[in-house]
């Protein structure tokens, strides 16, 4: 490309990315917990409200039921909504909207009725804001058939899933990492658009397989930055797409690197990792020449002290060494 | 008879028409669930058949509907076709939900039918959400969003009744107060028994009225659609009204006695608008015999429809769990 | 044992558990929608209200996140409540409570305070009860820290796990299934207890493991006899507790088997299913001789109509067929 | 001032202290925080202090507290010891969660301070809860349950205002009214702004008083405790207060004047009352210079206990993720 890149935030690009959809499309508006005169929660939607107005960039109330259920309505008769949860800790008061109206309607309907809305929500730890504000529900939310879930881990995928979740007729949760917001990066100005339904190889490598998305992607980058340097060839493949997942892709990397270690920020125990690693031991058993590993929060509600919160996250460490170990057992 | 609606012959036979046909339909549930052509949960509108045929007279095209698991009346006075209705009791493919929905989720697109919805207060934030659409892209539009007593102990019914009324939304809440909740009677379930005063707290304008009566039903329906049509945002009409028969199929009925549903069945809807359109002369024994027969047909001819439906082929398990595209 | 017998149903067992707690605790009553007067929605309850009074078995109104945040405070304050959440569909509804509070505050307040609470929902499908009906949930549920999930498959497990499940100082969820209810059965009057910490072999087999819980347990049961007649020995493993796993009996009986097949009814994806699956991928990937596999719900919204419904959930055939394939490969 | 409460030179002395210890025990918290010794979220109950500590004049030992993730003054007017509290700020174990809450989630079984929520409008089922169980087990005892304006949009507050009310629980609910829900106004987020009208639709007694004022505050509370006490059930009262600072610290507060701000703050509770203890020549400067000194003196000792304080095991890390025993 010659046009020169475009330094942005991960946050500026979610805003840019609200931005465009407004301009784009009439049937476009915002709603969530101060999106509007206080600029959003982590200051995504700040300044919207004045350049789209109160209605575009609706505040509401503390309802996320009734909210989000009101954006799957609306949907239903003929806007695009983007309903802010502000993170995923408060998702679970509006999960009830989500599981048995947004994801059910249309096939419950027989394809009378789409939904096709828009959820934005923060989500992950790192900022030591303890158990009730630290959770990674994105995995988990991918176990719910009807909706499609993404992770934008790039600041790209940040600037662009948007438009494609919003041209896609069913309900797509976007869930935004919080220790991502003030990541800063080059954006490639020939790029306009990216895949929602392909994971991505953020670098390859013929040794281990690295499966990561969101937060745990620098950290697993990081990782194979440090194993090169010690003669191993990690690849790392960004999921982007939590569901439906990309099976193909993650397939084709591990059937070339026969090792596989998934890195997930959600709890360990029927996480997405646990999913994957399931579709390798069913589809990918006779190609794996090693045991698929996983490298998740652990299994505790995230507490509040630094070196606590640090213990129960992924870690790049932890990755080096377990790849270490899977590539060249003892 | 309240009679602020002018009820000439032709209206008169309507109302009447309409509640028959939910009546009858559903005896003919009945029948067909006994047979075991019908499974699943069976929830009947037996005697409250007024309040959605009243409520629907002040309804237009444009406008929408939401419904709870109880919706036979709600889409039968709407407008939805008996055929495949009863095509979706019977879970076959020419159902208004292709089969999948069954009692519980009547939907239909052509009518703005939303949808029977089975999640106690699930329907309200919906309604608020295709209000929000309307005010926007159908100037005028209503949606009417159906509900019990019960429904008004859920969060979802206080978050929504507030979202509706800051924002000033064309939200018709119609409040179907039959007293109990399952087996749970509203004494023991609401500090509030007065359920159309739950408005006073958001600031909307409420009344209750007799929801036995087509006639008030439709008339306080016109009134509040007026209003809301008019810009004045939401309206909530609580209807008193009574569930003749067991909650669903599985309902000893051990909360209520005889006595109360006897009583209440001296104030059946139907049979009293039929002795006063008798008693005033408005119509004949011959037209209600008419009236009648035109109903059994079309009952026989939405079973005949349903019987001769097919099933949905499991190849399509999976379709509709993504869509393709939004349907016109 | 010499004495004879008991022959109940599923649904006698859960009441009698509830009546032989009422009648050991004081602190212990139950809370719920309909519970009482009506006799509850699948009339486990039924009568109780008789013996017991509306104290102690306490009609609620429809108000799931609070009557569940307050069996929560309840059992904080020194109570030892039953809360009845009618069906897992209805509990989305009470999921923050749950999770941001039962299941975080006893370790966020550092062992301050317990949450002694047991939670009894109904799940599953079968019913052709359509799609908000037929969730079956707890295997999602047991992806959350700090709660336990109990899923009895049994009379036998029906009659004691309850008895346990309030003897323990954490918050426990129980999952009856809806098609069990009616199931019959005969209880040995030697047994007064159950193990809540283990899973169970139900029936021993060399050749492949079915690991399976709740509904699937009959099918699973029915499979192995069928297979039986075609010379391969299945050993039937009912994993009876979701959270904490028993990864040692699992493990143990695949370790002899060397395949598995994992019987679920919730949905495939990042199902409970697939967490076992995951461990195995990774602790017994040397012991394994074949792929792991899982058969599931499939991943649409359960439909009303008989033949899709029961098309959309696991059948013995369909377990019959895998191990046969999985034992003796073309 | 009113003067329902009698108030007398140890009362006055009383109340004014609670209110400066938690004033001062923020600032240091602020100061702490561009340290960068506190980290997360830190919500400052500066210029609200009235409402916690007039409250907490009206309760015993008995009694059990609720509150959020604003809940520094909640904590420390009802007693629990600054130390830990301090040394929970910064995250040490031997803070009052061993420092696994940090600012939000403050935890007290010794004073039944059953913590800081910071999911708004969590907190309130718990408190239903824990008077359910007090009623049973602890004949007389009330809950206190703090929250916000904005915990009253939640369906939680709806549901547990409903079953606090048919139950007649012993609940206390206090409502900061400090007219923002982070940068939302309360009149774009409630459709009945007078927040204590609400109470009405639970038929549950309510009152709106100045939160401003320690003494109104105080008595008010006695009041509603006598009523709970005397079996009448639940109590409502509306505090209306301000915040003086930014809601968390990242706030550039956008949605309010400084005109406002400034204007709310010449009614500053401290600063009012303790010009009015001076004018009444109820207490002297010597006696505030004493009192100031004291708790200057406190708070330098808790966060020297704090600062002593050391890091929890990571080895811990799981410990109480499930329990081995129900605490006594
Ligand atoms: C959220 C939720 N909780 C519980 C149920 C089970 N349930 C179905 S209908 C019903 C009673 C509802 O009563 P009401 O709202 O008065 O409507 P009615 O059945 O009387 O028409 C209950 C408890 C449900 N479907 N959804
Ligand atoms: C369920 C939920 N939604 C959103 C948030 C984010 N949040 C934290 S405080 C707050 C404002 C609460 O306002 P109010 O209840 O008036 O209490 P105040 O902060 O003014 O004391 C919001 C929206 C949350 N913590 N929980
Ligand atoms: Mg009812
Ligand atoms: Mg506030």
């Amino acid at each position: 490309m010659s046009a020169e890149p475009i330094r942005m935030t991960y946050r500026e690009a979610c805003r840019q990315a609200i931005r465009d959809a407004l301009s784009a499309d009439p049937r476009t508006f915002v709603m969530g917990e101060d999106v509007g005169l206080y600029g959003g929660c982590y200051a995504v939607t700040k300044g919207l409200i004045d350049e789209f107005g109160p209605d575009r960039i609706r505040d509401t109330p503390l309802a996320e039921s009734a909210f989000v259920g009101a954006g799957i309505g609306a949907a239903m008769a003929g806007m695009r909504p983007i309903v802010e949860i502000m993170t995923c800790n408060f998702s679970l008061l509006a999960l009830d909207q989500i599981m048995n109206n947004a994801a059910t309607i249309p096939h419950m309907s027989g394809g009378q009725f789409a939904v096709p809305l828009v959820i934005r929500m923060a989500t992950g730890a790192g900022r030591q804001l303890a158990a009730q504000h630290s959770h990674s529900l994105e995995g988990w939310y991918a176990h719910i058939p009807g909706i499609k879930v993404l992770a934008p881990g790039t600041i790209e995928d940040a600037r662009f899933m948007l438009k494609a979740a919003l041209a896609d007729p069913n309900p797509v949760l976007i869930f935004e990492h919080i220790v991502l917001y003030n990541a800063e990066g080059d954006l490639d100005p020939g790029v306009s658009e990216v895949d929602i339904a392909r994971a991505k190889i953020r670098r390859p490598g013929r040794d281990v397989s690295l499966v990561t998305y969101g937060n745990s992607l620098p950290k697993a980058l990081d990782a194979a930055a440090e194993l090169a340097g010690q003669g191993i060839e990690a690849e790392v493949v960004d999921l982007r797409v939590l569901r439906p997942l990309d099976d193909a892709t993650i397939f084709e990397s591990v059937g070339r690197t026969r090792r596989c270690i998934i890195i997930d920020e959600g709890w360990r125990s029927g996480s997405i990792s646990a999913e994957i690693a399931a579709r390798l031991a069913d589809e990918m058993f006779f190609e794996l020449d090693a045991p698929v590993r996983r490298i998740c929060a652990r299994e505790v509600p995230v507490p509040y002290a630094a070196h606590l919160e640090e213990a129960a996250l992924p870690r790049t460490a932890d990755i080096v060494a377990t790849a270490k170990a899977l590539v060249r057992p003892q | 008879m309240s009679d602020k609606v002018h009820l000439d012959h032709a209206h008169g036979l309507t109302l009447l028409r309409e509640m028959e046909r939910i009546r009858r339909f559903e005896a003919k549930c009945v029948e067909l669930y006994q047979a075991q052509k019908i499974r699943g949960f069976l929830h009947l509108y037996d005697g409250e058949e007024a309040v959605a045929v009243g409520v629907m007279q002040a309804l237009e095209e444009r406008d929408a509907v939401v419904a709870t698991y109880r919706d036979h009346g709600h889409a039968l006075a709407r407008g939805v076709p008996m055929g495949p209705l009863m095509a979706e009791m019977l879970g076959k493919v020419e159902g208004c939900s292709r089969g999948r929905g069954g009692s519980m989720h009547f939907f239909d697109a052509a009518s703005r039918f939303y949808g029977g919805n089975a999640i106690v207060g699930g329907g309200l934030p919906v309604a608020v959400g295709i209000a929000m659409a309307d005010k926007a892209l159908r100037d005028g539009a209503v949606t009417a969003c159906f509900f019990g007593e019960g429904a008004a102990g859920e969060g979802e019914f206080h978050e929504s009744m507030n979202l509706a009324e800051i924002w000033k939304l064309p939200v018709l809440f119609v409040c179907e107060n039959n007293l109990y909740a399952m087996g749970v009677p509203l004494e023991i379930s609401e500090a509030q028994t007065d359920v159309f005063r739950k408005a006073e707290g958001y600031r909307m304008p409420g009344e209750r009225i007799d929801g036995m009566d087509p006639v008030q039903v439709e008339a306080a329906a016109r009134r509040a659609v007026a209003s809301i049509r008019a810009g004045n945002g939401p309206y909530f009409l609580e209807c008193r009204t009574y569930r003749f028969r067991a909650h669903s199929m599985f309902d000893a009925q051990l909360y209520r006695t005889r006595e109360e549903i006897a009583l209440w069945k001296e104030r059946d809807p139907i049979a009293r608008l039929r002795r006063w359109l008798l008693e005033t002369h408005m119509i004949s024994d011959h037209e209600i015999a008419e009236l009648e027969a035109a109903i059994a047909a079309e009952i026989d001819e939405a079973v005949a429809f349903a019987e001769a439906g097919t099933l949905e082929d499991v190849a399509d398990l999976e379709r509709f769990v993504l869509m393709d595209e939004v349907p016109q």
